[in-house]
């Protein structure tokens, strides 16, 4: 059974300089009342491990507005202006990966992976320092596994078990996050007493922690 | 005809019936505008779902359904969705069969730059890396020169790349040109030019084929 | 729109001496009428990529018995008695692997990485010829993507547009087989004209071919 | 009882609420007949699927829903299905919190060898080197000697691994032994047996723990 709490509770438990993993794209698919709840808290210091930094006023680009990340690996960040201002002016780390090799990361850190070869980012800036090999006559990066401490997820509908289920693209990087953080918290849309267990996205047993958001 | 109606028209030829197609925001979301009858096309949306529609009717947009962009998207009867690692499984792994991207620089090696400036902000590369790297067939899509004039085309990028030798079309409002092992091949012009014109417009050197270059039709 | 065949059509596609992955778990999710086609075929020197090999008289077991396969992929043929014969007396090359491992490197195939590292197998005798490499402080071994020419896949429902959806643990192997072949060939139970978006397990896009087992 | 009753009585205590569980044929098996009142577990299946709950009926099987053995299933409500890269990356990941492996040999590192023989023929290693590897705690249950009253708790194991330095726990009708840095440590033995006698059936040195040796309770 997963704990139902508030998003306040989810928002205390995460303490200055934590990791986190956000789902979303765009901030479609992100957990707005957890990025409220931690907003309010104002912990800061963290480490954001997202797709982006969403838009000022949604997703976790709230955050990045209220200053609480020191560093933050992403693949985009041009929908909102203040991480770039941020970043041009020394406030904050930025890590820049490839989508598709960003997501990878973190699911090898959730399945247990010690890193991968990907063709993609040979022969650019993302290459740097980075170990190459030729691979079936192909140049490949070797790119290595991302974790974090939390993972806050957006899921349509939960049941009481954990069990996720996303709609449409409000997927996106939600159910690799949901492998790859020591604790998950999930918000939903929709509260049921369990689903079909073909229509099962994220298992149940990988979420800690559901706050409603139909109550 | 604007520079996108002229890119879109003769780029949505490119695409042979029944592709996996990813086009990039800006100039390449026109191609779609322009698809020839009896075309069939799955555009995939990397943030997760194959074959989306038009743009809902406003008042009827779903806030979970948006492309790369973050706009609402409308899904077709036969359209699925997928998570981000799914997504670029199906890009890296070589089974998206076109996609088409803008350009800041294109080389004849087919080298892309389109992502940064030094000394500039960089906003991420998001999936264009992916989507360049792992596509079967990359299309550029461009203005033929800058805003100043200066030529796109180059013997080398001199801004970082987003992937290495991997565009296979360069297309403008002047011209197509197929990239080759033994560098670029013009293989057609726009009705209004000439092929003293374009190579003058490029800093690569244009090869012309033995069986001739073709006049651009819309 | 996906192509709909005959099992015997599907058989008709494979040359001697092609690589071919087939779904299924001890047969639950393998596809039991193309498997039948494959042995009237009677196509000879194949390579078998799958869990295990069945048995005698279900899945690619049947395969075994009329002596199909030149090498066989997997990760246990305890079940079918005939592939440890074929094996002892040299008449059949094995390569065992983890299972974990193995349906990673079907991944990894479809998916266009060039490999990666994992913990399982160190220290045993998967681990021999393997480079290795110590990773956040764990051994790790270096795996190789698999890729054949055809997979087979069975699927619960099918829709007109080559989109699948599986049943229980009749999913198993078969969505990571759907990435990491040329051509791509589904039987399905029961086909309909399109399903939920998100209902679908694996794309229609990758799917050539279905062979309908409802007619 | 017999030994399966035993190590199942005893082997089912150390688990802990909530612990998502997976269980070797055979004797591990056993374990799930004697889980504790108040302790829920969440079993996987690692062909896919975690929840499942009693044999089905006769005539009321799913073709579709087995076990790692191909035996029938049901699934309980909140259970869930997954494919099999899904399914061995929870293995891997570390999100299994128990693994319960029979055994030919395991030894005073924790090495664990039950998957082949040299010479005999080898039906391969399944899910059994992810699940030794991955799991955060590894269970290996057994009679204390095999069928000749040869120790198969040795000093270091003769067969070929399944996995390296990866057993927790090693359970059998005589005894509860405990995997440490500094060797196996003898936390429990069976009422009818002696420190000796289970020390003499066992070929690594049992260490005593100042705390004392505690008989078993089933």
């Amino acid at each position: 059974m997963a704990k139902i709490i508030t998003a306040d509770e989810a928002a205390a438990m995460v303490s200055d300089g934590d990791t986190i993993l956000v789902g979303g794209f765009l901030a479609v698919g992100s957990p707005e009342a957890i990025c409220d709840a931690l907003v309010s808290s104002n912990v800061k210091n963290l480490t954001l491990i997202c797709n982006d930094t969403g838009w000022p006023e949604r997703g976790v680009g709230k955050l990045i507005i209220n200053k609480q990340f020191k560093k933050v690996i992403a693949s985009h960040l041009g929908t909102n202006k203040e991480t770039g201002r941020q970043m041009s002016e020394g406030e904050l780390e930025v890590e820049l990966n490839p989508q598709g090799t960003l997501i990878e990361r973190i699911r090898a850190g959730g399945v247990g992976l010690g890193g991968f070869y990907t063709p993609t980012g040979v022969g650019t800036p993302v290459a740097e320092g980075k170990e190459t090999r030729v691979i079936n006559g192909r140049e490949m990066l070797l790119e290595m596994p991302l974790r974090g401490k939390f993972a806050f997820i957006k899921a349509f509908v939960g049941d009481k078990h954990g069990n996720l289920r996303y709609q449409a693209t409000g997927r996106n990087f939600n159910p690799e996050i949901a492998l790859a953080a020591d604790i998950v918290i999930a918000e939903v849309d929709h509260l049921v007493d369990f689903m079909d267990p073909d229509d099962v996205v994220t298992p149940g047993v990988l979420v800690d922690y559901i706050v409603r958001r139909d109550i | 005809m604007d520079v996108r109606e002229k890119v879109g028209r003769r780029g949505a030829r490119l695409f042979k019936d029944g592709m996996l197609v990813n086009l990039g925001i800006g100039m390449p979301t026109s191609l779609s505008n322009y698809i020839p009858e009896g075309i069939k096309l799955h555009f995939q949306t990397e943030n997760g779902a194959i074959g989306f529609g038009p743009t809902p009717e406003k008042g009827f947009e779903n806030p979970y359904l948006t492309n790369a962009g973050a706009n609402p998207l409308t899904i077709l009867p036969g359209g699925c969705y997928f998570d981000s690692a799914t997504s670029f499984g199906l890009i890296r792994g070589g089974h998206v069969d076109a996609t088409v991207l803008g350009v800041l620089e294109v080389d004849e090696k087919g080298n892309l730059a389109n992502y940064m400036v030094p000394g500039k902000l960089v906003p991420g590369m998001g999936g264009a890396m992916d989507l360049a790297t792992g596509s079967k067939m990359v299309v550029v899509v461009t203005e033929h020169c800058d805003k100043k004039g200066n030529p796109k085309i180059l013997k080398q990028c001199s801004l970082p790349l987003t992937a290495k030798e991997s565009v296979d079309w360069i297309l403008s409002e002047l011209a197509l040109i197929e990239v080759t092992e033994d560098g670029l091949v013009l293989r057609e012009i726009a009705p209004n030019t000439t092929i003293e014109e374009v190579q003058s417009k490029t800093e690569a050197t244009l090869t012309i084929p033995i069986e001739g270059v073709k006049v651009m039709e819309y």
